[in-house]
């Protein structure tokens, strides 16, 4: 009970400091800055349509190799965390209740229809809302919706490690190429900037995006599948 | 010049890579890490080249060929590669260490090891905040997995905490994050730290404290930091070295980096909140019982220390990098070495670091970080804590020196008794066969420890100390450590004849009296050294050239800064010297405490007589304000009595000497306490009288003089070690000079320096007859003693000659002492304390008698029957010491007359004539050579009648002695010995009562109970860390923004 | 010198006295036999006076003026020395002081009966006494046992056993009678003729064989020196 | 509008926070940690709306030219994608952690992983 | 005040003369605590019978070297403290041996023949004599406190170390006299003086029957002749400084005679008057009623 009290207390203030930042919150009337450069230049600069995308891949790509970083992190650490242990128990799976008719059917046909969805988002990330995270991301709703049809399933551990590493390898190659062909690391300008608006424009940007998606959409498979095959043992 | 981007690329393209390889390739896996980990330490080493010796320009990196506000740009300067370079460093070393675990766990875990340190480095290097918070929650998520590496399976519950803890700091940074950018317009931090938003206070205020205070707990604060310490205490100790050295010396510097956009506002919140951390975790850390988890502790207060600097740095200015990089340095290197060493060691308790003590190059390094930690010359902290210390006092923030050095000396205390203990414990049955790599790793960053050192030194503005000669030469006995100890005792008497035949000419007399007694008096005492010269004695000359060397430094100091680095030498020196006794471990930490407890007020007065100036000429010490002069004078007086023991500073002088080595015991008390006397005269010829509200101080150094020798010498009388006697004694006499020194005229001087040359006489003398004496009785105990004077008759002789001299009795040398003593009050007004020391005088000869009755005299014991005489070694420098103690006796003027002559330029009036033989002051005179031949004769002429009559003595044995027509029954029933002075003991036995150890144990007892209880804080429960979180973020948040909104 | 054959041990050596092993602060083991290693066991010998005779009286002057007597009370007579310390005798008017320790004291008055047990007493504090040293037996217990004549412990002729210089009879002799006692004592120093302790050394092995024979725990070197 | 996202942000992250500070049960403060984030994100994107602007991107609803005049400020945006990630991914170690947790000790209570403490 | 050739001839002859004036002062004194005892007591010779006696003791034995050098030790003590004093005021024959130093070096070398003497009892392996030697010291570390206070008063007083000088400044009649002129000095320097002399109530150091005479209880025949030699130079050199000090000096050898007598005859007095102290009681007694005196002294003066 005290500890209620007392979260409730500290909370209390956090709230209060929240509750400041709220009301002293003012929106911007015009775009600052910052925000004026991107809505600008961005076009002319990088080519890209969507701006949000060209900031992600561009502008603020050492955050965005940071953030696939952190996935690749995280499903390293899952995979270390649960293999150590699944190497003690490497017992055979039981008791799991096979999948329905209709869930297998069923995601035999949706698989590559989501899989092609998700190579869309990705691939257009620069045009479009959307871009690798979400498009790796419903790459890998496929696995979750494989996994579940078949709980038993083995994925290929090495078909999605390789995909993750190279795509991995090749973005920080991308990025290595801006740094010696254009104005700096992850710079999209060493490819043609092509066409405004069209798929093959924005330089790097769709490359760069392509690769997040497949790191993105790799790194979550196979968080899932460390979580499902430790489920099983 | 490679672009420090690489480093980034190279660790994050290699990590990748990892994830390619199979299973089965760890080896290549390990290759393709350390390579990559190699590669970024190149780049960085390369940049730290660059700006060190070639002076380049910072450079900023940009990236996405955006200008910076827009798009995420790098900085490299000196800073960042200095940092950066740690960071690799250590990541390296780290990955070496980690061989077996890394192996085991696989590519995966080489990957997050190599994301880790690439994401550290990007820390540092970055200029974009969110940048800067996504590289945090990289190394918050490589945290989490590399605490896995750990064997420990404590280490889950740890890694857990941490994680909750990080989502707290990451949801408050974030928020932070936006509002600031709403605030400023751009997420650039050199952009927003133009226009610092953050000061104007409202809602960007607000948003700014956020993100502080987030990274502040970043920072783990006292007391928000249980979280952190378990993960240092659980995780595989590769991994908490760079958890300790990178990732706190990544995050200080991104807080550094942050903090400019709150401008100087915040300066002050962060100085507080690292002050309260270092106080707080030493303190805490005292009731640490798991090495590693001290560790912790420890990393925990430095970080706050430099946090504390980095709250300063509007004040420290240019010299801010200076003093936060050094202790940062020290920090990292130490630290990182020490966990390094804890994998090395078996079990967790700290007695089990006896185990190095199979291997004395683990020893050299321990006694390396240690020192490192607690700032001791000649290491980059040592410069910092000197800049800090002077930078502080200069401003007027007495409060905030007082609390660093607080925190000092806890830190230093409770690493210190670790030390000991690991070189006293019992060594450990199980043997742990530490890998090549490991040991290597330990070594090179030992090794590299001591080249910061060399570098600091250099880019230090005082010079580098070491490339001082005499401390050059101490060291390079650690390189000479595999030589025969006698091979080495004789390069050690050589050294210091020479250093003296080299010195002297530019000595002024009273250097001469002090230079002679501790080069020529040290070369003597080293002769007995040859006694105890089996083998390769290791660590016996390291330890005692660094305490001559520190001497020696002293003497010559010119400036303030040197003479507190000598200063430091020669106390850390007797350190490990004191500490090589056998039971010796905790008088030498008593030891080491008080020292350094009087060194940091040595510190802090000279930092005040400064101000401005860091450093100035010893002679300045004249031109002090007189606003100043008296707290000067306490602070300085203070620290220097505490190394002549005086009274109420003196408890750590008994055990510390007598329970020290037998060649030992005179160095440091001959030798090393004349060192507190030297301090004593160049203070008050400088300074002078020194009121401070109303009272002289220099009368109340009477005071305590006085005290000192009553104190002592009453204590000395009750003793029933010999050794500790001598101690005492050595309390008396010291007590004895005090009070001439602060009779402030120039006799009183004299007196003092008659001290300094009779006391190292003596007693030198009388440590090495006790200490033979006690070699061949294998006791120290007087009592278990008696009747060797038949079988010792050198030692007895020795002892004989030197209680004479010492207790004042013409015609030997003492007398001197005591007449000038007297015609030297008579020149004085402060009465009062003369009654004490009256006293006190006579008690002199209770302890002096009983030394050697109980001993020499007396009934000789059964076991005892068989003993010879003490080693040739040991009787060789008494007899010089007897020769020298009549020969002085009977020309006092050959040393004295000089010094006279010397302290007559200070006080012109009332010194001494020396017409002829005669000696006469203003009050008497003094014929030492006609006293010497009418004793003589008058002697020499009784004891021939005595023969001529007695010729046919019959010589009897021991139980031939009237006993009320019974007989003895055992010479142990025989011997009066034991509690010699009982019945003075009644008398006065209330003033020996140990009252000033009874105040210092209940300090003691005070600051552990307060650490027990304040680690029940840290309940293990990683719910309740997170609500201390909040809680600290509440508690910042009302003290710094308060009311505001 | 200690002979096996003349010592008559019927009652075993104490313990302090047997020869035991002790383990030096070296670790080496030795023996030490207490008796040979605690006490001086050399004979005593003749001292004869100064050659030169005027000198030797001078001497004997001097030590007839100066009786220093042993306080130790042997027997039931010690009461009757008391008196002379009172104002009513005062010896020290004659030069008599008394001395706590054997080693100043010249004069040893055996003050009645002799136990056996005492007898090694005052054989030991006898001889521990410097030479030239003089006994008084004082009462008829010390002549020929007195009253205890017939006693299993008592010793009947003192003279047996150490080299009396004159006897006063009586039991008890009134402290008048000592005093007439001591006066004897001195016309026979300043004769020349107090050599008891010469004459002990000269029969040495006679007094000893004496002393041995009723002293059944002998346990000390033959001279206490 | 701006105003009820943040308010619902900061509530949401409040009550994330509660929950995390009084559940014991592991899993409960990991959930109670992504409604927290949820609340973070919200907050985030929220700063960076701008009242009668359109998204970011410049098709045919938004002319380059016009842009600066027509779009919300896109940095938030892209801040919020990486703080998306990166919950998720904290979110994935800590619930392999919890995972581990139960597998050692039989539990998910967190005050029974006390033995680091003091 | 240089040494020349005469005064060697000189010195020996106080010293003659100070040893026949302390044996038979000693005796007179002895005599006239067995006047107050009703007694006759001992001949007024008698000291220098049992000297001679002493003397021709025939045999000796010793205990080891510092046991013989002991009285040799002691004795040494009194000669030396006797002749680095001036014993007659304004006469250059009777000023001894004082060249050599002042006032400070009679204080400590009061110290020489008690260490030596200390020494030797400690060898003869006497538990009685350690003990005694135990309670010496005990006692004089208090005894000497007064003294040494009352001696740095009239230093000061008079502003100078040397007794001549001291002595020079009383001269003029009795008013002069240190007695009169800092009375509290002199008072603790008594008080002080009594602890000193080895008579009741401050002679349990001796303690005849507890601990045979304490540190000589192994001395005999000549060793013993040497300590009597002692007792008789070294109370009477003691004596001497006080009355320096003191009383004013003495101008010739009658008044140096008198004022000896008298002093000595002080502590007589006291000593048939007063029971003997346990050590601890007589260190309380100097502590609480002669220092505080002695305090007063030198702040005052």
């Amino acid at each position: 009970m005290v500890k209620h009290l007392v979260a409730f207390l500290l909370l209390a203030v956090l709230a209060a400091v929240f509750a400041s930042l709220t009301l002293g919150y003012q929106p911007d009337a015009a775009l600052n800055r910052t925000a004026l450069y991107y809505a600008e230049n961005t076009a002319k600069d990088l080519g890209a349509q969507n701006i949000v995308t060209a900031i992600v891949v561009t502008y603020r790509g050492l955050d965005t190799l940071g953030e696939v970083t952190v996935l690749f992190l995280t499903s390293a650490i899952v995979g270390l965390i649960l293999s150590t242990h699944r190497a003690t128990g490497e017992g055979r799976a039981t008791g799991i209740p096979a999948a329905g008719e209709l869930l297998r059917t069923g995601s035999r046909l949706l698989v590559p229809l989501i899989l092609l969805a998700g190579v869309y988002v990705f691939v257009n990330g620069h045009l479009t809302p959307g871009g690798g995270f979400q498009g790796g991301a419903i790459l890998a709703s496929a696995a979750l919706l494989m996994l579940l049809a078949d709980p038993l399933h083995r994925f290929g551990h090495r078909l999605i490690a390789v995909v993750e590493s190279l795509s991995g390898v090749a973005y920080v190659a991308i990025g290595l190429l801006g740094l010696a062909w254009a104005g700096g690391f992850l710079d999209n300008r060493f490819l043609p900037l092509g066409d405004f608006g069209t798929l093959f424009s924005a330089g790097a940007i769709p490359v760069i995006y392509t690769l997040i998606g497949l790191k993105v959409g790799a790194e979550f498979a196979s968080m899932l599948a460390s979580l499902s095959e430790t489920e099983k043992s | 010049m490679v672009s420090p981007l690489h480093i980034l690329a190279v660790g994050l393209g290699a990590a990748f890579f990892l994830g390619l390889l199979n299973h089965g390739a760890r080896v290549l896996a390990y290759v393709v890490t350390v390579v990559a980990l190699l590669a970024m330490t190149a780049i960085g080493g390369q940049w730290l080249w660059a700006f060190v010796v070639a002076g380049a320009a910072p450079v900023t990196i940009m990236t996405a060929g955006a200008p910076p506000p827009f798009a995420i740009n790098l900085r490299m300067g000196l800073p960042e590669a200095v940092l950066v370079e740690i960071v690799t460093l250590v990541g390296l070393l780290s990955a070496v260490y980690m061989r077996e675990a890394l192996m085991r766990l696989g590519h995966r875990a080489m990957a997050v090891f190599l994301v880790v340190v690439m994401a550290l480095s990007g820390l540092i290097l970055t200029r974009d905040v969110f940048n800067l918070f996504v590289f945090f929650e990289l190394i918050a998520i490589a945290t989490g997995g590399l605490v896995l590496l750990s064997d420990d399976p404590r280490a889950l519950g740890a890694g857990f905490k941490y994680l909750v803890v990080s989502q707290v700091v990451s949801m408050l940074m974030l928020i932070g994050i936006v509002f600031v950018y709403h605030a400023s317009g751009s997420l650039n931090l050199d952009d927003m730290t133009g226009t610092p938003v953050a000061a104007a206070g409202g809602a960007a205020a607000l948003a700014f404290f956020l993100l502080f205070v987030a990274l502040v707990i970043e920072l783990k604060p006292f007391p928000a930091n249980g979280w952190a310490l378990d993960v240092y205490q659980a995780a595989h100790p590769g991994f908490s070295a760079i958890f300790s050295a990178g990732s706190s010396t990544a995050a200080l510097w991104a807080l550094d980096k942050v903090i400019g956009i709150g401008g100087t506002p915040w300066l002050p919140i962060a100085a507080a909140v690292g002050l309260v951390t270092f106080v707080g975790s030493n303190l805490v850390a005292l009731s640490q019982t798991d090495d590693r988890r001290l560790l912790g502790y420890s990393s925990v207060a430095q970080i706050g220390l430099v946090l504390t600097v980095i709250g300063l740095r509007d004040l420290l200015g240019d010299r801010y990098l200076m003093i936060g990089g050094g202790i940062l340095i020290a920090h990292a290197v130490a630290k990182a070495g020490l966990f390094w060493i804890s994998g090395l060691v078996a079990s967790r308790e700290l007695s089990a670091w006896a185990a190095l003590r199979r291997d004395p190059f683990m020893i050299f390094a321990f006694a390396t970080f240690v020192a490192m930690l607690a700032g001791l010359p000649p290491f980059p902290g040592f410069y910092a804590k000197w800049e800090l210390v002077h930078a502080l006092v200069a401003d007027g923030r007495h409060a905030v020196v007082a609390a660093i050095l607080v925190g000092a000396l806890l830190e230093a205390g409770y690493l210190f008794r670790w030390f000991g203990r690991a070189l006293k414990a019992p060594l450990p049955d199980e043997t742990v066969q530490p890998p090549v790599g490991a040991v290597a790793v330990v070594a090179l960053t030992a090794l590299g420890g001591w080249a910061v050192a060399y570098g600091w030194g250099e880019a230090s503005r005082y010079g580098n100390l070491l490339t001082v000669v005499p401390l050059m030469f101490a060291l390079a006995f650690l390189v000479l450590e595999w030589l025969p100890a006698w091979i080495k005792n004789t390069v050690a008497i050589l050294g210091l004849v020479a250093g003296f035949v080299v010195a002297y000419p530019h000595f002024d007399p009273m250097q001469m009296i002090f230079g002679a007694i501790i080069l020529l008096g040290g070369a003597v005492i080293f002769i007995a050294s040859y006694t105890f010269a089996h083998g390769r004695r290791v660590g016996f000359y390291p330890s005692a050239m660094l305490m001559y060397a520190g001497l020696a430094m002293l003497i010559v100091a010119k400036d303030t800064f040197s003479f507190f680095a000598a200063w430091e030498v020669l106390t850390v020196g007797s350190y490990f010297l004191i500490l090589r006794g056998k039971e010796s471990e905790p008088h030498a930490l008593s030891y080491i405490v008080f020292s350094l407890g009087g060194a940091f007020a040595i510190l802090a007065g000279f930092a005040l007589a400064a101000q401005t100036t860091a450093t100035f000429p010893v002679e300045g010490l004249k031109q002090v304000a007189a606003t100043h002069a008296p707290w000067v004078f306490l602070l300085l007086a203070a620290g220097f009595m505490t190394k002549t023991a005086a009274l109420g500073v003196h408890i750590w002088l008994p055990g510390a000497h007598a329970e020290a080595e037998t060649d030992v015991s005179p160095m440091v008390s001959g030798v090393l306490l004349k060192a507190g006397l030297f301090g004593l005269f160049v203070l008050v010829m400088h300074l002078g009288r020194q009121s401070l509200f109303g009272v002289d101080l220099t009368h109340a150094m009477l005071w305590i003089g006085a005290g000192s020798a009553l104190i002592g010498n009453l204590m000395a009388a009750f003793q029933e070690d010999a050794k500790r006697l001598l101690a005492y004694s050595s309390i008396g006499q010291m007590g004895y000079a005090v009070f001439g020194i602060a009779l402030m005229n120039n006799l009183g001087w004299l007196m003092a320096m008659m001290f300094v040359i009779n006391h190292y006489i003596y007693k030198s003398s009388l440590f090495l007859s006790v200490g033979g004496v006690a070699k061949r009785t294998g006791t120290r105990e007087m009592y278990r003693m008696g009747g060797l004077i038949t079988l010792m008759p050198l030692s007895f002789v020795a002892v004989l000659v030197s209680i004479i001299a010492m207790s004042g009795v013409p015609p030997l040398s003492g007398f001197g002492g005591r007449w000038i003593f007297y015609n030297a009050i008579m020149d004085s007004d402060a009465r009062l304390p003369m009654a004490v020391i009256f006293l006190s005088g006579p008690i002199a000869f209770l302890y002096l008698f009983r030394l050697i009755h109980t001993i020499f005299l007396g009934q000789l014991k059964d076991e005892h029957r068989r003993v010879k005489e003490a080693p040739i070694w040991l009787i060789i420098p008494q007899m010089m010491y007897v020769a020298f103690l009549i020969g002085f006796a009977i020309f006092p003027g050959l040393a004295l007359r000089r010094v006279d002559d010397f302290i007559g330029r200070f006080m012109p009036e009332h010194g001494l004539n020396w017409t002829g033989q005669t000696i006469t002051s203003a009050y008497g005179y003094w014929n030492p050579v006609a006293i010497m031949i009418i004793v003589a004769v008058i002697f020499v002429v009784l004891f021939l009648w005595l023969v001529f009559l007695n010729h046919r003595a019959q010589m009897v044995k021991q139980f031939n002695i009237v006993f009320a027509a019974e007989r003895p029954y055992r010479p142990e029933t025989t011997h009066f010995a034991w509690n010699f002075f009982a019945p003075y003991k009644r008398a006065v036995g209330f003033l020996a009562e140990p009252w000033f150890e009874r105040f210092w144990q209940a300090q003691m007892d005070t600051l552990h109970g307060t650490a027990r209880f304040a680690r029940r804080f840290y309940t293990g429960n990683g719910q309740v860390y997170a609500v201390q979180v909040i809680a600290f973020v509440v508690v910042v948040y009302l003290a710094a923004l308060g009311g505001r909104p | 010198m200690r002979d096996e054959d003349t010592l008559v041990r019927r009652v075993p050596v104490k313990d302090e006295l047997k020869k035991r092993v002790v383990k030096g602060p070296d670790g080496l083991e030795f023996e030490v036999d207490p008796i040979q290693d605690y006490y001086c066991d050399a004979r005593p010998e003749v001292r004869p006076g100064s050659y030169v005779r005027i000198v030797e009286d001078l001497f004997n002057w001097a030590r007839s003026e100066s009786l220093w007597i042993l306080g130790f009370g042997t027997g039931c007579g010690a009461i009757e020395m008391r008196p002379l310390m009172t104002p009513r005798f005062d010896a020290y008017r004659y030069g008599i002081q008394w001395r706590p320790t054997p080693r100043q004291a010249n004069l040893f008055v055996i003050s009645g009966y002799l136990s056996v047990k005492t007898l090694k007493r005052a054989i030991r504090s006898y001889e521990q006494m410097q030479s030239p040293k003089y006994v008084v037996g004082l009462g008829s217990c010390t002549i020929n046992g007195g009253m205890y004549w017939d006693s299993y412990n008592t010793i009947k002729k003192l003279d047996e056993y150490l080299p009396v210089d004159v006897y006063i009879a009586g039991c008890m002799p009134r402290p008048e009678a000592l005093l007439a006692g001591f006066e004897e004592l001195k016309r026979i120093i300043r004769a020349g003729k107090a050599e008891g302790a010469n004459l002990y050394a000269q029969n040495f092995d006679w007094y000893k064989a004496n002393q041995k024979r009723v002293i059944h725990d002998w346990d000390m070197p033959d001279y206490n020196w | 509008m701006i105003t009820v996202a943040l308010v619902t942000g900061f509530a949401l992250v409040l009550a994330g926070l509660y929950g995390a500070l009084t559940n014991r049960n592991i899993l409960r403060m990991i959930v109670s940690f992504t409604v927290a984030d949820a609340g973070v994100n919200l907050v985030l994107v929220a700063v960076g709306a701008m009242p009668g602007r359109t998204a970011p991107i410049l098709d045919a609803a938004v002319p380059v030219g016009d842009a600066a005049r027509r779009i919300i400020d896109p940095l938030p945006q892209a801040l919020v994608l990486t703080a998306i990630v990166i919950g998720l991914g904290v979110t994935a170690l800590m619930l392999a952690y919890a995972y581990r947790l139960h597998a050692t000790r039989g539990s998910l209570d967190i005050s029974k992983f006390t033995e680091l403490k003091w | 005040m240089t040494f020349d050739w005469m005064k060697i001839p000189y010195a020996l002859l106080t010293l003659f003369i100070v040893l026949n004036y302390g044996l038979l002062l000693t005796a007179l004194i002895q005599k006239i605590g067995a006047r107050a005892g009703r007694r006759h007591g001992i001949p007024i010779w008698q000291n220098y019978v049992d000297l001679l006696k002493n003397y021709a003791l025939r045999t000796h034995i010793t205990h080891g070297v510092m046991y013989y050098l002991g009285p040799v030790f002691r004795l040494s003590g009194g000669v030396g403290l006797l002749l680095f004093v001036p014993s007659i005021y304004g006469s250059e024959m009777f000023s001894n041996l004082s060249f050599a130093g002042d006032l400070i070096l009679a204080l400590y070398f009061i110290f020489f023949g008690t260490l030596g003497m200390a020494l030797g009892a400690g060898e003869s392996g006497h538990p009685h004599a350690a003990i005694g030697v135990s309670r010496g010291l005990s006692q004089v570390t208090a005894a000497e406190l007064p003294l040494a206070l009352a001696v740095f008063s009239v230093a000061l007083q008079y502003q100078t170390l040397s007794v001549t000088d001291i002595v020079a400044a009383q001269q003029g009649g009795v008013a002069h006299w240190t007695v009169v002129t800092n009375p509290l000095a002199v008072a603790a320097a008594m008080l002080s003086f009594l602890g000193s002399m080895m008579r009741p109530p401050f002679d349990v150091v001796l303690a005849p029957q507890e601990i045979p005479i304490g540190p000589p209880t192994e001395y005999h025949s000549s060793y013993l002749a040497l300590m009597q030699t002692n007792r008789a130079i070294f109370p009477v050199a003691k004596m001497v400084i006080y009355m320096n000090l003191f009383f004013g000096g003495a101008t010739s050898w009658p008044v140096f005679f008198v004022k000896v007598f008298l002093l000595y005859l002080f502590s007589a007095f006291v000593g048939v008057v007063f029971p003997r102290f346990r050590v601890e009681q007589s260190i309380r007694w100097f502590l609480i009623w002669a220092v505080p005196i002695g305090i007063a002294a030198i702040l005052i003066v």
